[in-house]
């Protein structure tokens, strides 16, 4: 069939396979959801049958693991440790080059010629992820040169959630569970296969090239039911109301001592937020220092060096950290890119190693004015 | 007189490790020795000069009589002291001697305890004399080594990353062994500089770098805890390659003494309970 | 004499002299600092009595560590790594006799795809530690240089071969342990996590690269004009049927004995000397010293050697049994190109074994285990209690057995040098000292040669 | 096609220009001016920058910094100019730099930031406000009042520093005063010979006798808390802080809003500041640790 943008089309459930050789055959790097030291991790998949198949998750606060499920769905899972920010924006990148000549120094930038990833899996909440990082990276004046054209080269298979972790809230950010927009496929995995909605012409193009035939309406039926559940399944609230003054009102709340008690700055919650941006700059050189790389790594408003300046730092207690990570998270986000910056993934809840749960935070907050 | 800036390493009680990866540094080592003069490395040469040296790179804790004079002559002879792993910064994994009664340890290590003279402890270098730099890990890391070689051939304090194993841990996009398996870490307190080995060998991490620039201990052992480990273990957690540094120290002790204290509630609340039947020992555990 | 002095000697022997006269026999004393290229630091002690040899000792002035007491009480999984810190140069050597000796205890089988991972990180170590002695701490002395930056400047080429010929084994240190000091993916069981197939055949250019250059040097080694000193050697190393040693095996010597790790210490007996920190040993039913180590391992083992090894001894020109320790660097070098054929061999049929460690219960048990060494035999025994804990342990290094060798080959050195001024005969002693690539760090602290001359 | 589209994907924000040190001229114990002018001629032509802006100044191998302009932006033409930067030697890249000759190569990339806003003052009487090496960031907006003298009203610099040693810019005063700018000038610590006022800026401040609350507006660089005390002073004079004016300093990798170290509430002190008109960012500046 003709397939446009917001058509619905089946793909049978091992014909997987051949959108993912497709995908390869077309110069993509087909990255997706496997099982790696016990987590769903997103990695190279070439084959469907590496997919997490018969595989869940079980998340709480701090904790996660890997069950079985008592069927074969590939896509039966919500999020794990990894986002696709691990892609669109590595965490180490060379962003320029020095070298030393007999007229000084030379400097370049370092083009990288940026991988063509196809991903496979995207769930809504990441979806809403990418959107958000679009606005932080990329900017009409300066944007990040090497998230911005890995981004426009990527390709995006997006999976609706059939299930929830107890950790997810997407339905209280307003990003999912259901995929509305930002991919250019989105399958919804049924028991046979899978219903195929097309976002844009890229995507219609690709499953003209698989010549997929469209869905009927029982299996529509059947998908609508699956996202059903999700919906259903999705217990944890996040009270956005006026989210930005409650929180910019609140910056000398007793809460901030409190969780400043059990958070460890360790960073993780920033690692695995797929939104997260902070970076910094190492220079790299050779003993003789005559030719230098400047590498951009992932950074972290826990760290205590991001804030370092004339020999201390601004934010020198944990208490400063955990407040700026939440308070630009959920409220300056929206003066500076008019928007939240959390997505509802839950990844900071069910990675945080003693378990901190910033919707419990938030509401904390809420409760108690001071 | 060589302008070269010379070089001098020093052993304390080691076990060679750490100068070891001196000499690892390949590719680097012969272009590090034409930019420095190395001046006195018992293991690498045997030319040995007096000083004055300009960098003196010690390794080892002090753990003798003896080693107190010779550190003390070392910072005389030496423009910047620079302690290298976890030996000359923390006093190593002997520094368990610290909380032992050494006398005993002798018996248990050599069948003729007379012969050895020995201070009870194992400390740091800089316990006993001003450093101006200290590189961390057991062993340390080679590019951090040549980070703080090459900072100070061009006239800088060295910065080396204080960061915890965590940020690290991430980039590489390890999984989180706490999380995804209850395995104990040390990694949420533990310093930077190893690129996150242990987590990414599917195993917790032991503290090999010793502490964080600002470790929150407390909280760590609350969810080691919480996760089932009994605050014994998490007393020798503690305890390990880096235990006489003072934050695993100060937070070993704290433990240690909570639990002393709850064993012998346990134990009086046993007496109380004398007649009471069917109560395991397990809670002792 | 002060022997903290660390700072006044230029050269290796004391410039000052010490005649003192009693009871009418003349005693010269001359104090020789720093015992150089070794791996941690100690002392030679020389004494003559009117004009005679009268004693020597290997001093080894180590801080102690206490490593087998800091062992009681810990959980037994710590063990692997709190004994790799005994020694920078040869942790893995600590980590094997650890988990043998342990799972030995605990009745563990770890399987055959571990075995030979094991085997091939020993390898990886043995290229190390050996390259590391070969050329940076001794060949330096055949040609004349006080140590290998020196030796660079004119042989750059040399020096460049060793240290590649180093850094391919520490590649694989680090891509099977972590890293290439106190690797940490050692556990008992097996590993932490196993390194896949393909990450480990990535290596194999490198390892034939380090193969080649690793053939070229024992060459180069083979040509040294080594003196002639041929001693008796009552030479020990474990010895596997089908394998060059490593880690398993029963413990052989020269004289026909032939024992199990768990007879160890019935007839190898330690004792402390009163010069020194480190403990001696003996054999207790001869009462005789003993050699361990490449030498000993070649001389029993050579059939065993791989096959490319084995036909450039021959190529060489080795007599075994060999009875002169200076050509101890040619067993270390041959070792070097075994062990890179070995690790080439053991990648190619390489499965990744899973699970990467097998699982067992702790209980009360007792096991001890044998392994190779680079310097040779590393026993460890343990006394585990019921919870799992390390009960007792007993561990005793290579370099305190071969002690008692070392001061037995000066004491028939020294009468046929006794001539020489002092300056040359102590470089003569360190040298001869050298050739055991002792590990000091083993066990010890700062290494010196102080000579007693008598009248 | 999800992707945002941007013209400026192509241009690496990262990427610096090289500018040679033209002349080194010290200041006082631990400042020095650096004379920087481009390598690439088109560059140095084209390169425009507004009084209160700063360059990435980069030095490889050791770091890149954030330092304000302080030339005299309008004295030369840009082509003949050199782009000043006065620095205090801090740490690690201003070390690296106060060990350099003239003639060296650095790497420099700008200008970035917001500009204090002089146009919009005109007729007003202008009070300037430094401490320390903050008197640098003020340079340039200092100059082009003077070059238009006439369309400001009254002119002051109010200026204080730790010892009267280590007042930048000594030389200039006398010509400062001469174009119509009144100097103060105050130290912590007096030492011989010094005959001026002692102790902190905002005393000075409060000595003004000539502040019309109304018809003034403030430029303010130095320590953030010495900014502070400087702006009650001149609201218990009755000015308000909307006629204030602060330059904010925090650490800045990027310069450009993508690396989230400059965070200070809400603002991106590189690309919203670092010159701000003091009412928007006086609630962040009063919460510690922000
Ligand atoms: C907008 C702006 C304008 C500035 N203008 C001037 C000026 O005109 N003259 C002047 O002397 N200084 C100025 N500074 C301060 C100057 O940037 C720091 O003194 C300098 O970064 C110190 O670097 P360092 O490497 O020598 O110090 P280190 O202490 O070694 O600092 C290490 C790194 O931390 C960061 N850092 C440390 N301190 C600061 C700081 N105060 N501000 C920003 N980043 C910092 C830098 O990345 C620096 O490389 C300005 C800062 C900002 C933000
Ligand atoms: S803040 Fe937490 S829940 Fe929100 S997007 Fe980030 S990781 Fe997900
Ligand atoms: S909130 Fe949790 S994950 Fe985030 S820094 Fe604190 S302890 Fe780490
Ligand atoms: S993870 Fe921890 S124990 Fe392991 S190497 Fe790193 S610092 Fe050492």
């Amino acid at each position: 069939m003709d397939a446009t943008v917001a058509s619905t089309l089946w793909l049978a459930r091992d014909e997987l396979q051949r959108l993912i050789d497709l995908l390869w055959d077309r110069q993509y790097r087909v990255i997706g959801p496997r099982i790696d030291s016990g987590a769903i991790v997103y990695d190279e998949v070439r084959h469907q049958d590496e997919l997490p198949v018969g595989w869940t998750e079980q998340q709480e606060a701090a904790k996660y693991r890997l069950v079985r499920r008592d069927d074969g769905q590939r896509f039966g899972f919500n999020v794990g440790p990894h986002s696709w920010k691990r892609y669109l924006f590595p965490p180490r990148a060379v962003v320029g080059e020095a070298t030393r000549g007999p007229q000084g120094w030379q400097l370049s930038d370092h083009p990288e010629e940026a991988p063509a990833y196809a991903f496979l899996g995207v769930r809504a909440c990441e979806l809403a992820a990418i959107a958000v990082q679009d606005r932080t990276l990329i900017h009409d004046q300066y944007s990040d040169p090497i998230y911005a054209e890995r981004r426009r080269r990527a390709l995006i298979v997006a999976v609706n959630c059939t299930q929830a972790a107890s950790t997810c809230f997407c339905t209280s950010m307003n990003t999912g569970p259901r995929c509305t927009a930002g991919f250019d496929l989105a399958l919804t995995e049924l028991d046979d296969g899978y219903t195929v909605e097309v976002g844009s012409d890229r995507g219609a193009e690709i499953v003209a090239a698989l010549a997929l035939p469209s869905a009927d309406a029982g299996s529509r039926r059947r998908a609508d039911g699956r996202r059903a559940e999700a919906v259903n399944q999705i217990r944890k609230r996040l009270d956005t109301t006026d989210i930005r003054n409650l929180l910019m009102d609140n910056l000398e709340h007793p809460r901030w001592d409190e969780v400043a008690e059990r958070c460890l700055s360790c960073t993780n919650c920033t690692m695995v937020c797929p939104t997260c941006f902070c970076s910094s700059v190492e220079e790299v050189s050779d003993l003789q220092g005559d030719h230098v790389q400047r590498v951009r790594q992932w950074d972290s408003c826990f760290s205590g060096e991001i804030s370092y300046m004339n020999g201390s730092l601004v934010r020198g207690d944990i208490r400063s950290r955990y407040r700026q990570w939440l308070t630009h998270k959920l409220a300056t986000w929206f003066d500076q890119f008019d928007t939240s910056g959390c997505v509802g993934c839950g990844r900071c809840i069910t990675w945080c190693p003693v378990g901190i749960d910033l919707t419990e935070e938030v509401a904390a907050i809420r409760e108690t004015p001071p | 007189m060589e302008s070269r800036p010379t070089l001098a390493v020093f052993k304390f009680a080691s076990c060679d490790g750490c100068q070891l990866t001196l000499l690892s540094l390949e590719d680097d080592l012969l272009a590090l020795a034409s930019r420095l003069h190395v001046a006195h490395f018992l293991e690498a040469t045997s030319r040995i000069e007096p000083g004055p040296y300009d960098i003196a790179l010690v390794e080892g804790s002090v753990s003798t009589p003896r080693d107190i004079e010779r550190i003390r002559q070392i910072r005389r002879d030496s423009r910047y002291l620079i302690t290298i792993g976890a030996c000359a910064t923390a006093g190593g994994i002997q520094a368990l001697r610290n909380w032992a009664d050494s006398e005993e340890y002798l018996r248990a290590v050599y069948a003729r305890p007379e012969y050895i003279e020995t201070l009870a402890t194992s400390t740091a270098i800089a316990d006993h004399v001003t450093v101006d730099f200290e590189l961390r890990g057991c062993p340390i890391d080679k590019r951090q080594l040549l980070d703080v070689i090459g900072s100070l051939l061009a006239g800088r304090r060295p910065r080396i990353p204080n960061h915890e194993v965590c940020l690290d841990c991430k980039r590489k996009g390890t999984v989180c062994v706490m999380v995804a398996h209850g395995t104990p870490c040390l990694g949420p307190v533990t310093h930077s500089g190893c690129d996150a080995l242990c987590p990414a060998h599917d195993r917790g991490c032991y503290g090999c770098f010793g502490p964080s620039r600002q470790p929150n201990l407390v909280s760590l052992s609350d969810q080691l805890r919480r996760d089932g480990m009994p605050p014994r273990e998490i007393v020798q957690a503690f305890r390990g390659i880096n235990a006489y540094s003072p934050e695993f120290r100060g937070e070993g002790d704290r433990l240690e003494a909570e639990s002393d204290r709850s064993d012998e509630a346990d134990r009086s609340g046993e007496a109380d309970r004398s007649g009471e039947a069917g109560r395991s020992g397990e809670a002792d555990r | 004499m002060n022997r903290d002095d660390l700072n006044r000697d230029v050269t290796n022997a004391d410039d000052s002299h010490r005649d003192d006269v009693q009871g009418g026999v003349t005693t010269r004393s001359i104090r020789v600092e720093n015992l150089t290229r070794v791996e941690g630091e100690g002392g030679l002690d020389i004494r003559l009595r009117s004009g005679a040899l009268d004693d020597v000792k290997l001093n080894i002035f180590e801080s102690p560590r206490f490593f087998e007491a800091m062992l009681r009480g810990r959980p037994l999984e710590e063990t692997p790594d709190i004994t790799a810190r005994i020694c920078g140069i040869c942790p893995v050597a600590y980590q094997m006799s650890s988990v043998h000796a342990l799972e030995r205890a605990l009745g563990v089988d770890a399987g055959e795809e571990i075995r030979r991972l094991r085997r091939l990180l020993y390898c990886a170590e043995w290229i190390e530690s050996h390259a590391l002695h070969v050329h940076l701490l001794h060949a330096p002395d055949f040609l004349g240089y006080p140590g290998s930056l020196e030796m660079s400047r004119d042989l750059p080429e040399e020096v460049t071969r060793g240290l590649q010929i180093r850094k391919a084994g520490n590649a694989l240190l680090e891509l099977i342990g972590g890293r290439a000091v106190h690797p940490i993916n050692v556990a008992v069981g097996g590993f932490y996590k196993a390194p896949g197939r393909e990450t480990l055949r990535r290596l194999v250019p490198d390892l034939q690269a380090g193969l080649r250059l690793a053939i070229d040097a024992t060459r180069w080694v083979a040509g040294f004009d080594f003196p002639d000193f041929e001693q008796t050697y009552d030479t020990v190393c474990l010895v596997h049927p089908d394998e060059y040693p490593m880690c398993e095996g029963r413990i052989e010597a020269s004289d026909g004995l032939s024992i199990t790790s768990d007879e160890f210490e019935s007839v190898f007996v330690e004792r402390q000397v009163e010069h020194s920190t480190a403990m001696q040993s003996i054999r207790s039913d001869t009462g005789a010293t003993y050699l361990l180590g490449p030498l000993a391992r070649i001389n029993g083992c050579r059939d065993r050697l791989m096959p490319a090894a084995r036909r450039l001894a021959d190529e060489i020109g080795l007599q075994t049994p060999c009875r002169n320790p200076y050509q101890m660097i040619v067993a270390r070098s041959l070792e070097i190109v075994h062990a890179y054929e070995e690790s080439l061999q053991i990648i190619a049929g390489y499965h990744q074994p899973k699970p990467s460690r097998v699982e067992y219960r702790p209980h009360a048990a007792a096991g001890s285990a044998v392994t190779e060494a680079p310097r040779g035999m590393l026993y460890h025994r343990y006394r585990i209690d019921e919870g799992g804990a390390i009960g007792e342990a007993n561990i005793i290094p290579p370099t305190s057995q071969n002690q008692s060798q070392i001061e037995r080959d000066l004491r028939s050195f020294l009468p046929g040098i006794l001539e020489m001024d002092d300056d040359e005969l102590a470089k003569r002693c360190e040298k001869l000292v050298r050739c055991y690539d002792p590990c000091i760090s083993c066990s010890t602290h700062f290494l010196k040669v102080r000579i007693d001359r008598g009248g | 096609m999800n992707a945002p589209q941007s013209a400026a994907i192509a241009a690496n924000p990262w990427l610096s220009q090289t500018a040679r040190i033209e002349r080194i001229t010290p200041e006082v114990d631990l400042v020095k001016t650096y004379h920087l002018r481009f390598t690439d001629p088109q560059v140095q032509a084209n390169y425009r920058v507004a009084a209160g802006q700063f360059n990435m100044l980069y030095v490889p191998g050791v770091g890149e910094i954030a330092i304000g302009v302080s030339s005299d932006l309008q004295a030369t033409e840009p082509r003949e100019r050199t782009w000043d930067h006065t620095i205090r030697l801090a740490g690690h890249v201003t070390g690296a730099l106060s060990e350099m000759e003239p003639g060296e190569v650095i790497g420099i990339r700008g200008p970035y930031g917001t500009t204090w806003p002089l146009d919009e003052q005109h007729g007003k009487d202008v009070l300037l406000v430094a401490g320390g090496t903050g008197l640098a960031s003020l340079r340039s907006a200092l100059y082009e009042l003077l070059a238009n003298r006439e369309r400001y009203g009254r002119l002051t610099l109010v200026y204080g520093s730790r010892t009267p040693e280590t007042l930048l810019y000594q030389g200039e005063y006398a010509a400062w005063a001469e174009r119509g700018l009144k100097v103060h000038r105050i130290v912590d610590q007096a030492t011989a010979g010094w005959k001026g006022q002692v102790g902190v800026v905002p005393r000075l401040i409060d000595g003004l006798r000539t502040l019309d609350p109304s018809n003034t507006v403030m430029l303010c660089c130095g320590p953030e808390v010495m900014m502070d005390y400087a702006v009650r002073s001149v609201v218990a004079r009755g000015m308000r802080e909307d006629q204030v004016w602060v330059s904010l300093e925090r650490n800045m990798q990027c310069a450009v809003g993508l690396c989230g170290h400059c965070l200070l509430g809400p603002e991106f002190i590189c690309r919203d500041g670092p010159v701000y008109r003091f009412d928007r960012v006086a609630r962040y500046l009063k919460v510690e640790s922000l």
